[in-house]
């Protein structure tokens, strides 16, 4: 039916059109495909490529000496291992922990400086770090997942990631498992990843970082558990801290095997 | 994070930023089958100003205007719409999102001879009825397809 | 089978110790290893919303890992904890305005923690759409929780019903021990008063949940 | 100071399937931001896509089109090696183009 407001007379034939695009019965189906075919995080890898090849920073450096793990400037299946433990820090750290370690170390730049920044506003062009991590992830693209346990504070991370995963708290009594345990569930007309499938698993851990349909950015997977703890109700988690590394362990090893395939389309 | 509520609810705009925009003008060197802007059309409020600015007469639905849109854009900020005419000499597609403050998205001039078929992404206020118009061999045909708009996102 | 894939992994455990390898900390020690992450991970704008990460007793017992299952004692002293909790309102009356509490089962603001700000509005929300079918139709809604579509219909107003309703709603822990449905007026998420608008809108033979 | 815009042109038969990307802000004008200032109206107006340098789309958009705008076309006698170019301008007088050659059809 026609539904306009005004004298719309002009109109000569007034039966009804129909539109051929809903051939499925899934009424969002539609829209999410063609969103998901052209994603604006493609606009971001160019911009992270230059960031890493570019001299920058107090030192005027570039990042083509960081060791993201498997050598001094070697992106190939790098954020394909990660999370992982680095002799040098002594600490397990994943993707953007360890790009702010290059930052920092050889670029010059303070830490609090880039930890303010990195998860930036909605609706801004996003920051270095969310551009930096979607390059250097993008590196691995039709890469198996494979992250490793074999250092003692790689298990000590992964089990706390578990028992993190669990832990309920707070005025809604939310643990990642509340929302993210059972299949086929929705918050709203939100799809809910079961975290207990390996398949759910793989296909999130494998789109990260993603663009954002909502915030017009691209996000990585510290702002993913930064946002969930939010909705929970919890106090602001850290960027970088040992919980979100904890669970990124927990999350990436369950996920080995999935084929990285960056940037990722969220609604 | 409720910026795509934000953006939505701020789309009811006032017409000074379109009359603003008005300025920069890209008119040299455009081809005569592309009509230059139509300001009034763009800045009017109602689809039947609208319609009567880019002045479609004996406007006559068509089933050989496909609109590929979803049923339920879970984001009214990126609201994908296809359009696609079958109609023989289309010379321009237009897109209205008609509860839109201001219906009338956008306009595309199609060369002669050109694909009629155009795809983009529109900012939508709420569940609204989407147009498309198009003009062909002088004439102007139309089709509608609704979109229900959730605004989706949390909180 | 939640873990199924976990287990095998595990498997692969003694392997790794007999080769003279690194493992899994144990239970104690993994506990001990997460909760001074918990500790120290995270901010707020006042310190005393860093007390919502603490864990009352009932949320302890209800973190069970993997497949593990809460076991008879666990869920009786649940249960009996969350009966405890629960106050009603002053006024005695149970079921309040429907209309009202369509609202607040519309809306799922309040009480958030970002860039260094809390959402504090005049009320919290109910979050009730977030997990809950509501009236017929409505397509913004969310299956994590069962549906409440027809839920005064089906069960009717009563005094008993109404009381129940509530009941469920301040601390769903009494009837489902350690169910994923907050508990709304335990938490003081929602004050009494507000969950009495919720009950209305679950059993008033005139809120929309109940159309037919 | 504009990104380059993503292009994507593909050829199915004799006609190129062309998908562009445009990184912009679209700002309506009525959108405050973080310290509640509005921020000023800032939009795409205009884009032209050419095939070898003929015309073959001349756009007019509006704020209504979403941020980091997509557009979708189709050209008609296209051959591998061809070029698209595509050029926008914005209503602050920014503009910005780019090309891309025809790539052949998997």
């Amino acid at each position: 039916m026609l539904n306009m407001r005004g004298g719309l007379a002009a109109i000569a034939v007034l039966c009804a059109s129909v539109s051929a695009a809903a051939q499925s019965t899934d009424p969002l189906a539609v829209g999410r495909k063609m969103l998901a075919e052209d994603n604006p995080g493609e606009l971001w890898i160019e911009r992270g490529k230059r960031l890493f090849h570019e001299r920058r920073g107090p030192r005027n450096a570039s990042l083509e000496q960081c060791d993201l793990g498997l050598g001094p400037g070697k992106l190939e299946g790098a954020a394909a291992r990660l999370p992982r433990y680095f002799p040098d820090t002594d600490q397990v750290q994943d993707l953007e922990s360890r790009l702010v370690t290059c930052m920092v170390g050889l670029q010059g730049f303070k830490r609090e400086d880039i930890v303010r920044t990195a998860i930036s506003p909605g609706g801004s062009n996003g920051s270095d770090v969310e551009a930096l991590a979607l390059y250097i992830t993008s590196r691995s693209n039709g890469m198996e997942m494979k992250v490793a346990l074999s250092h003692q504070k790689e298990y000590d991370m992964y089990k706390a990631g578990e028992y993190l995963f669990y832990r309920r708290s707070g005025q809604t009594d939310f643990a990642c498992v509340q929302c993210h345990g059972e299949s086929d569930k929705r918050i709203r007309l939100q799809d809910l990843v079961n975290m207990t499938d390996r398949k759910q698993i793989q296909e999130v851990v494998s789109t990260w970082p993603a663009y954002r349909g909502a915030h017009f950015v691209v996000r990585t997977m510290q702002w993913r558990l930064f946002d969930c703890f939010w909705q929970m109700r919890l106090p602001e988690l850290k960027y970088l801290s040992d919980t979100s590394i904890a669970l990124t362990t927990y999350l990436h090893y369950q996920g080995n095997g999935a084929v990285i395939r960056v940037p990722g389309f969220k609604r | 994070m409720d910026y795509t509520r934000r953006i939505v609810l701020r789309l009811a705009g006032s017409a000074g930023a379109l009359a603003a925009a008005a300025a920069a003008g890209f008119t040299a060197g455009r081809p005569a089958w592309a009509a230059n802007r139509n300001e009034a059309a763009f800045q009017a409020k109602a689809v039947a100003d609208a319609l009567k600015s880019i002045g479609a007469v004996n406007i006559v639905e068509s089933r050989d205007i496909v609109i590929t849109a979803p049923d339920i854009a879970e984001n009214g900020a990126v609201v994908p719409v296809a359009v696609t005419s079958k109609i023989p000499n289309t010379e321009s597609i237009a897109i209205l999102a008609e509860k839109n403050p201001f219906p009338l998205a956008a306009s595309f001039d199609i060369a002669p001879g050109a694909d009629a078929y155009v795809s983009t992404r529109l900012k939508v206020g709420q569940t609204t009825d989407m147009r498309a118009l198009v003009k062909a061999g002088g004439k102007y045909f139309t089709a509608v397809k609704e979109v229900k708009v959730t605004v989706g996102g949390c909180g | 089978m939640r873990n199924a894939w976990l287990k095998w992994t595990m498997l692969g455990v003694p392997a790794l110790i007999a080769a003279g390898c690194a493992t899994y900390p144990d239970p104690g020690a993994t506990r001990e290893i997460a909760e001074k992450m918990v500790g120290g991970d995270f901010t707020a704008p006042a310190p005393a919303l860093l007390k919502r990460l603490e864990q009352d007793k009932s949320q302890r017992i209800c973190s069970k890992i993997g497949d593990a299952k809460l076991t008879q004692a666990e869920a009786a002293e649940v249960v009996a904890l969350a009966r405890a909790s629960i106050q009603y309102p002053p006024s005695g009356k149970l079921a309040g305005d429907w209309k009202i509490g369509s609202r607040l089962a519309h809306d799922g603001a309040g009480d958030r923690i970002q860039f260094g700000r809390l959402e504090k509005r005049k009320e919290n929300g109910g979050l009730c759409q977030n997990c809950h079918a509501l009236a017929p139709g409505e397509v913004n809604v969310g299956n994590v929780g069962p549906s409440l579509t027809g839920y005064g219909a089906q069960r009717g107003n009563s005094e008993a019903i109404a009381r129940l309703t509530y009941e469920k709603i301040y601390n769903a822990w009494v009837y489902f021990p350690c169910s994923n449905m907050p508990r709304l007026g335990a938490n003081h998420h929602l004050t009494p008063e507000q969950i009495t608008h919720l009950v209305a809108f679950l059993i008033d033979p005139q809120s929309p949940i109940n159309a037919r | 100071m504009s990104e380059p815009m993503k292009i994507r042109a593909t050829l199915q038969g004799d006609v190129a399937d062309v998908r562009i990307l445009m990184m912009h802000p679209m700002e309506t004008g009525q959108r405050k931001n973080a310290k509640g200032e509005l921020v000023p109206a800032h939009f795409i107006k205009n884009v032209v896509v050419t095939h070898n340098g003929k015309t073959v789309l001349d756009a007019e958009w509006t704020q209504a089109i979403s941020r980091n705008p997509f557009l979708g076309l189709r050209v008609k006698g296209a051959r591998a090696g061809d070029k698209i170019s595509v050029t926008w301008v914005d209503n602050q007088g920014d503009k910005r183009t780019d090309e891309v050659a025809v790539a052949a059809g998997s």
